[in-house]
């Protein structure tokens, strides 16, 4: 291992959270470029299935990670649990706020039908999203955080996936449409269309 | 603000005045889409008989701001909160819901996603440990001076100075009519003999509608006018409930 | 590498504390005996001057440590407070504190019209704030430090700039405490008279 690349690994072995390139080349006091050949050494030496710890790139920078094989070695030497699973609620508002932020929670509300404020809290707790200043109407606004992108092993927040694949196909858009528009003649025939004798 | 003024409810999201009520969802304070406004208006409903008087003037008030509540919350349930979705067509109604399911069911099969990258995460961790003691000592010294500007704590100063402007309730729709307007307009119909509510509110826009029907509800409690509906969303027919005198043939044909 | 190798590696990674052989060996499901060839392995794996990391046998255990090469660099990239831009939450918390210190956590809170707990642990933290006693109700009183005076550039708390150019209502005289409170209160809709819960 090159002097370089050691001074790395202990750099991403101490760093709370993940470290830009950048900021790994300033503290290394080497420009960003001399870096690369040190993380792609690195990148080897902790691929997936080698050691006990694998290197990944998330949240913008890089770092040091277990290999799920521990895990339940894991478990029992430690108490701290792993981040538990999301509710649907949970996850619908992550998602709204994923993709749209910064949002508000009334959009959240309307997009999702119905209040979300214990998701929300619930997200703001375990660090997930954050208050990002207030709307024109001094609604509080919302977005992610690194620590989602961390616990997500997202890069970044463009890693996310179009939402548009979800949507219906066309024949699926074309059906939903004639059901709706069945339904909505069906309520508009009971108003009035044409004058109504009056009864005397 | 009297006589609404005075109206306190006690729902479910919200107590507390009527009108407090008002400027708390206009602040986004309080999710208009979790108040029942049909409770609101049974608690006008109680708060009239309690008073045991119809105050026209406050009627009239009431009746614009509900149905100004009304169609903020049917315009909060479509997707695009500043369209005109006043006088939609079947066609465009369609569109409209068509519209919100599927972003509902964007954002639902994201959230699938979402769920499936943390469960992919499952028995990854990170370290996470204080800093070994030769780290934390020191640091003051090398720190950069003036990384942030006071000018941010003034600016955030001032922010915090900023009283709330009064809520502007204009843009949900002036008070343009009256349950005495409206009284006037249904007493003059029914001069010429028996008529119908739609003839009543013809062109007209919806709080108009809304207004009429309570200056009839009045006319019906005063004993001035009878009205029947034969099945529901059907022609509501009003008749004066003095003997009518002969329809005056001089009246425009329809 | 083992997998055996791998686990004990990931849980020495982990573990902010050494580990005893017979923790390790428990977690991992195996009898200390046969964890010793694995620790030997380990020990030659990140013996000194082979990588960033080294392991060391100490008297609680088993841990893992920087290689001193790694010092100069990990003081660059984490010995200073860190000093990331101020969330809008913090940067109002830090400027009530700032104007009106000393300050007690539920004047901030009445000011904000939130409780400001999670901003206000974020500035303890970073070192920008910190306690001074307690007001004569009991509550936790909070000053700025003189880091916070570097990091802004002032030489003293009086050369905090005038409020004055973003005040919204320059016309009024009385005093800054006071109208910040009443400001608050009438954003958060509390009006003197009427008791009204909001059930978020």
């Amino acid at each position: 291992m090159t002097e370089l690349a050691r001074i790395v690994e202990a750099l991403l072995f101490l760093s709370p959270d993940p470290v830009a390139t950048e900021d790994l080349a300033s503290a290394c006091d080497v420009w960003p470029d001399d870096l690369q050949p040190v993380l792609e050494e690195l990148r080897t030496e902790f691929a997936e299935g080698r050691r006990g710890l694998v290197l990944r790139e998330v949240a913008g920078g890089w770092t040091l990670a277990t290999d799920p094989v521990a895990e339940p070695a894991a478990r029992r030497l430690l108490a701290r649990p792993r981040t538990p699973p999301l509710s649907p609620a949970q996850a619908e508002t992550l998602a709204i706020v994923g993709y749209l932020q910064p949002v508000s929670r009334p959009e959240v509300a309307r997009i999702r039908g119905v209040a979300s404020d214990s998701a929300t809290a619930t997200l703001l707790e375990r660090g997930l999203i954050e208050e990002s200043g207030r709307s024109q109407f001094g609604a509080v606004l919302y977005r992610t955080t690194p620590l989602f992108l961390k616990l997500f092993g997202l890069g970044a927040l463009d890693e996310l996936p179009d939402p548009g694949q979800w949507d219906p196909s066309p024949e699926e858009h074309a059906e939903l449409r004639d059901r709706l528009l069945r339904a909505g003649e069906a309520r508009a025939g009971i108003a009035p269309a044409t004058t109504a004798t009056v009864d005397g | 603000m009297s006589a609404v003024a005075d109206l306190q409810l006690d729902l479910e999201v919200f107590s507390g005045p009527f009108d407090l009520l008002l400027t708390l969802v206009l602040r986004e304070e309080v999710d208009l889409l979790e108040v029942e406004l049909a409770d609101v208006v049974l608690a006008y409903l109680d708060h009239l008989e309690a008073r045991g008087e119809l105050d026209l003037e406050a009627a009239t008030e009431f009746l614009v701001l509900i149905a100004a509540l009304l169609e903020l919350k049917s315009r909060l349930m479509l997707p695009r909160a500043d369209d005109d979705l006043l006088d939609l067509e079947p066609a465009e109604a369609a569109e409209e819901l068509l519209a919100r399911m599927i972003e509902a069911r964007r954002y639902r099969s994201a959230a699938d996603h979402l769920r499936g990258l943390l469960a992919a995460e499952e028995g990854v961790r990170y370290r996470s440990a204080p800093a070994p003691p030769w780290l934390r000592r020191g640091g003051m010294e090398e720190l950069p001076e003036g990384v942030y500007s006071p000018d941010r704590l003034g600016a955030a100063l001032g922010g915090l100075l900023r009283h709330p402007p009064r809520v502007d309730v204009t843009h949900l729709g002036q008070v343009r009519v009256s349950v005495a307007e409206r009284l006037s307009v249904l007493r003059s119909l029914l001069r010429r003999g028996a008529t119908t509510f739609d003839e009543a509110v013809r062109g007209a826009d919806r709080v108009t509608v809304c207004i009429t029907l309570f200056a009839l509800l009045e006319m019906y409690k005063q004993g001035e006018a009878t009205w029947e509906q034969a099945e529901p969303f059907g022609e509501i027919a009003i008749a004066p409930a003095a003997t009518p005198e002969a329809a005056a043939p001089a009246g425009a044909a329809t």
